[in-house]
């Protein structure tokens, strides 16, 4: 494996040279907290801040995405025919992007890209973008990702895994394409292999560490569908919520979405928009009737997906990476690390029901 | 890399009112791009998104069978924005099919087996399809008996009257035609609801014998203790469903039961499956 | 304050469900991140004792009434106590369901303004009494909670329940003297140029998440204006003219009913202050109809009712 | 107060115009009509608050 040394004299130097031949994102901090944004000439990634408020989801999936246009013009030919809006060609690269956001991909990819379909603007989005990983020392208290399938210097996604060494980044080359990056910034000096793969890993442990927040989830895939879904738990889970989205707009894992057209005089287009399944809307029938007409419905859904539904269709894990957005945002401080060790332990045919606890 | 978004443009070739109360219209569609025809390969059970620009999509079960060449047919109840626009579209106008979508029914395992179709209101579309699959001289043999159980509340919400009668006069297909009530002097088949002309008319349930279960949930929650009591096993027992879809290809998250998509996985699943899910349909 | 209010919460709650006055108490438990409480709902006496009070139980607990047919107690705050009020008038729940256990308020504490003030993450925050104590990234520092108050809270003016069958602890004095608008006056001094500016910018963050609608005990349509399909009113993207029609759409629907409990900006997740649209119109019916929403169970809203003395010369 | 609320989030106060006008007033609609159509013109279009075609609000 190859390491290279970023000075972090060179840093600055380094993005702008991305700048041209990629639209460079990185995190940008706020009044209040920081976002992934795209950079403008001579802006540079905050590397020191937490986590971003928003995960960097929406840079391969906007909240807002064009699909097709259309002509309503009957004067034209091609009048009501459909035309697909081709996404943004040139490369992205995204610098500072966690761990857990970027294995965050991996498991959304299980979702548009499939044996049967592909989701071309999804697809193209993700292989168009270099995801450059900050490795993550200073974890919040109610990050998890240890025990999600992930950790602090997981490298699932990403192409370069940077680690701040104070004076300097150590970078880890994972693939051609992160090596074209650095190659294209200029940052081509090499460390020692032996030296840095070791310091890595003793930063790795020490990282880790630092996580004291866990779920655990080596029941759930044993775990019956049915029991769970009908386990006496959920009322109590779903008493506070109030049906907004936040959990799923913060969710580096989360990708419901609606199709709307949106028409303006004779012409419009064909959008994609983040949608939620914590609305009532989202499943409502033509007929009035809704599948998942109640609160409960809907919240028992969200977890049920994360935690059963998608654990037992694609045998990679819990569709959660651990960054504990959800917690932190939620306005009424539902918080998934405790619905996961609840249906992790639920034991229907003894019904101790851990809800009141 | 193909678009699985990208409807097939299509234009309206004809538009028929099948129902007395005029919410119920067949559509049958040509390929504006005759070659979008060999690409659209579906079979029974299957369905589409419908696209009209500026309106969106909806998700239609396919009434034509694939053994019918040259256009592709829809029956489309007026209940939201795009089925109230497309009743208002004339012939020749033109919007867009994609698809097909979905499993359709499980035609391999029916082979060699005798069929009873079970349908009611204006969910017999898919069921249009089958039978008339099965009845193509092609196909004919490879099925053996074959039952058809259609009802409706009264003789003019009856789709495809024409093609039912005629299936009703010959040898090799066994029509039972029902009202809800009574409909006067001229009605010559049953009067009841689908669950009590399935008790009187279907088959008994054996290995060999596949029950196609399509209406609305009022009459499936009644037919499926008949058809038990008839001796069908779940696993012979077959269901369509439907749910709000979006995208139609298992990606936009909302027409799940369970870890199945219905649009994806389903529509068409069997009694056994459903219960081995949540039944969030 | 927190103890003996928690205590007192505990005890009238058992009380009532013990006794079989109520089927249920509607209440706050303590949260799994700090300055968090998680609205729950206990049935059984023995359960009173997950019940806490302190500082971060901001959510409005009169959104969790509506429409329930059950006889409910609740902990309610002066600004919950208002809603429910205008819950009764509007018909979204009977007086006779509901044990209103009463709980004067001096303030919830705003978590953002507590973070905006340290660079690590807050860890923990006690109180005691008007002041707090938070810990975070190995620093521990001391606040005047009068200084990290909700901004609704620094400008309450009715901080005791209006309506309750039981008080938790004694009432508090209320702020006089308080310039409940000064934020308002601003922006409408400024020319139209500069307010589409204004606005623009404030809800440039917005994710549609719609967390200060469902936050909000006022926003219980069934169907709200922004899902409607036919017609649609709204578009559903990101569009900064949908994102502006929603919320200053709902604002006026909260009009003459809006208690300014604060529900909505501590709900949104971007920090968006979405009060400046309610505020606004909070302050005209003060202005025009001397009105203050939830304060009694006689009178309608001003926008529910006609009086000839109206103000009127906006028609020609 | 609709009309305050215009004209806090910045439509021009001259944009919004009430009036009471019975089906038997035809001279007091051609009247009111004229003036909101003078009103209007002399604050020339409105900008504001008019859907463009979509931008794509990247929020990164």
């Amino acid at each position: 494996m190859e390491f290279i040394t970023i000075d972090k004299q060179d840093w600055p130097g380094g993005v702008e040279k991305l700048k041209g031949p990629y639209r460079v994102y990185g995190p940008v901090r706020g009044q209040e907290f920081s976002d992934f944004k795209r950079l403008e000439p001579g802006q540079l990634p905050d590397l020191t801040c937490l986590n971003t408020r928003l995960s960097p989801k929406g840079i391969v999936y906007p909240q807002s995405q064009p699909m097709f246009e259309y002509s309503l013009d009957e004067k034209k030919t091609e009048a009501h025919v459909l035309t697909p809006v081709q996404p943004d060609a040139e490369p992205a690269a995204v610098l500072g992007i966690r761990p857990c956001d970027a294995k965050a991909f991996e498991l959304v990819r299980y979702n548009f890209d499939t044996p049967e379909y592909k989701d071309p603007y999804w697809i193209q989005a993700f292989e168009n973008t270099t995801f450059v990983g900050l490795a993550c020392d200073l974890p919040c208290s109610s990050c998890f990702c240890t025990t999600a399938g992930c950790g602090p210097y997981h490298e699932a996604v990403l192409d370069l895994l940077l680690v701040d060494a104070g004076d300097h980044y150590l970078a880890k080359v994972l693939t051609q394409k992160g090596a074209r990056l650095l190659k294209t910034a200029g940052w081509e000096a090499a460390a020692d292999p032996d030296a840095s793969a070791s310091a890595m890993v003793e930063r790795k442990q020490a990282a880790e560490e630092k996580i004291r927040s866990r779920v655990r989830t080596d029941r759930l895939k044993n775990q019956p569908i049915d029991e769970l879904y009908q386990a006496p738990i959920w009322e109590d889970v779903a008493f506070a919520c109030i049906n907004c989205g936040t959990c799923t707009y913060v969710c580096p894992t989360c990708w419901c979405f609606d199709v709307q057209d949106e028409t303006h005089g004779v012409s419009g287009r064909r959008m994609r928009n983040w949608d939620s399944c914590m609305y009532p809307l989202f499943t409502l029938h033509g007929s009035g009737h809704n599948p998942r007409g109640t609160k409960l419905h809907r919240v028992r859904q969200r977890f049920m997906h994360k935690l059963k539904y998608f654990v037992d269709r694609y045998d990679a894990g819990i569709q959660c990476v651990g960054c504990g957005r959800c917690v932190r945002l939620c306005p009424v401080n539902i918080d998934i690390r405790k619905v996961c060790n609840m249906i992790n332990g639920f034991d229907a045919s003894a019904c101790v029901c851990p809800a009141s606890s | 890399m193909q678009n699985p978004y990208l409807p097939y443009p299509v234009h309206i070739d004809d538009i028929i009112v099948e129902t007395e109360d005029k919410n119920l219209k067949t559509f049958k569609f040509v390929f504006s791009n005759p070659a979008d025809e060999a690409r659209f390969a579906y079979r029974p059970g299957q369905f589409a998104e419908l696209s009209v620009a500026g309106k969106g999509e909806i998700p239609i079960g396919i009434a034509s069978s694939p053994t019918e060449k040259g256009f592709l047919m829809f029956t489309v109840n007026k209940v939201g924005l795009v089925s109230a626009h497309m009743h208002a579209m004339k012939v020749g106008d033109v919007m867009g099919v994609r698809g097909p979508l979905g499993n359709g029914f499980p035609w391999e395992r029916m082979a060699g087996k005798n069929v009873v179709i079970i349908g009611g209101g204006f969910a017999f579309t898919t069921l249009r399809s089958s039978i008339v699959h099965m009845l193509d001289p092609a196909n004919r043999k490879r099925f053996k008996d074959i039952h058809v159980i259609y009802g409706a509340r009264t003789p003019g919400m009856l789709l495809y009257k024409s093609e039912i009668q005629a299936w009703e006069a010959r040898d090799d297909i066994h029509v039972h035609i029902t009202v809800d009530a009574a409909a006067g002097p001229d009605w010559k088949y049953n009067v009841g609801f689908v669950p009590a002309i399935t008790e009187q008319k279907a088959p008994p349930g054996d290995a060999g014998t596949y029950a196609i279960v399509c209406g609305p949930p009022i009459m499936i929650k009644f037919t499926q203790p008949v058809l038990d009591k008839l001796g069908y096993s779940p696993g012979n027992i077959i269901m369509s469903l439907e749910n709000r879809m979006k995208c139609g290809i298992g990606m936009c998250g909302r027409c799940n039961i369970g870890k199945e998509f219905v649009c994806k996985d389903g529509p068409v699943f069997t009694l056994e499956q459903l219960n081995q899910t949540p039944r969030e349909f | 304050m927190s103890k003996e209010y928690t205590d007192r919460i505990r005890k009238i709650a058992a009380r009532l469900l013990k006794e079989g006055r109520v089927d249920m108490v509607m209440g706050f438990r303590r949260g799994t991140v700090p300055m968090m409480n998680e609205p729950c709902v206990i049935r059984r006496d023995t359960e009173a004792e997950m019940l806490v009070w302190d500082s971060h139980c901001g959510i409005n607990l009169a959104n969790y009434l509506t429409d329930r047919k059950e006889r409910i107690g609740i902990v309610a705050k002066g600004c919950d106590s208002r809603n429910i009020v205008t819950h009764i008038i509007e018909n979204k729940i009977k007086r006779d369901q509901l044990f209103i256990i009463g709980v004067p308020c001096k303030g919830m504490v705003d978590k953002r303004k507590i973070a905006a003030r340290f660079e690590a993450e807050i860890e923990k925050v006690s109180e005691a009494g008007d002041t707090l104590t938070v810990k975070g990234g190995g620093t521990e520092k001391t606040l005047a909670k009068a200084e990290v108050l909700q901004e609704n809270c620094r400008i309450c003016v009715h901080r005791n329940p209006v309506i309750h069958d039981e008080l938790a602890a004694e009432p508090v004095q209320e702020q006089t003297g308080v310039d409940r608008y000064e934020d308002i006056r601003n922006i409408e001094a400024m020319t139209p140029e500069a307010k589409r500016e204004y606005f623009t910018d404030l809800l440039s963050g917005c994710i549609r998440c719609y967390a200060c609608r469902n936050a909000c005990p006022l926003c219980y349509c069934p169907t709200c204006f922004v899902d409607e399909s036919r017609p649609q009113w709204v578009g559903k993207g990101q569009d900064p003219e949908d994102v502006e029609t929603f919320h200053f759409l709902r604002a006026y629907h909260c009009a003459g009913r809006c208690t300014d409990c604060g529900a909505c900006e501590r709900a949104c997740p971007v920090g968006i202050r979405v009060r400046l649209f309610t505020k606004k119109l909070e302050k005209d019916c003060l202005e025009l109809f001397d009105w203050e929403a939830g304060m009694s169970l006689d009178q309608r809203p001003p926008l529910d009712v006609y009086r000839p003395d109206d103000p009127n010369d906006f028609i020609k | 107060m609709f009309q305050n609320l215009m004209a806090y989030i910045g439509i021009e106060p001259g944009r919004l115009h009430f009036s009471w006008i019975s089906s038997a007033e035809s001279t007091k609609f051609v009247e009111v009509a004229h003036a909101v159509t003078e009103a209007v013109k002399a604050l020339g279009p409105n900008t504001h608050f008019v859907k463009k075609e979509i931008r794509v609000a990247h929020h990164v």
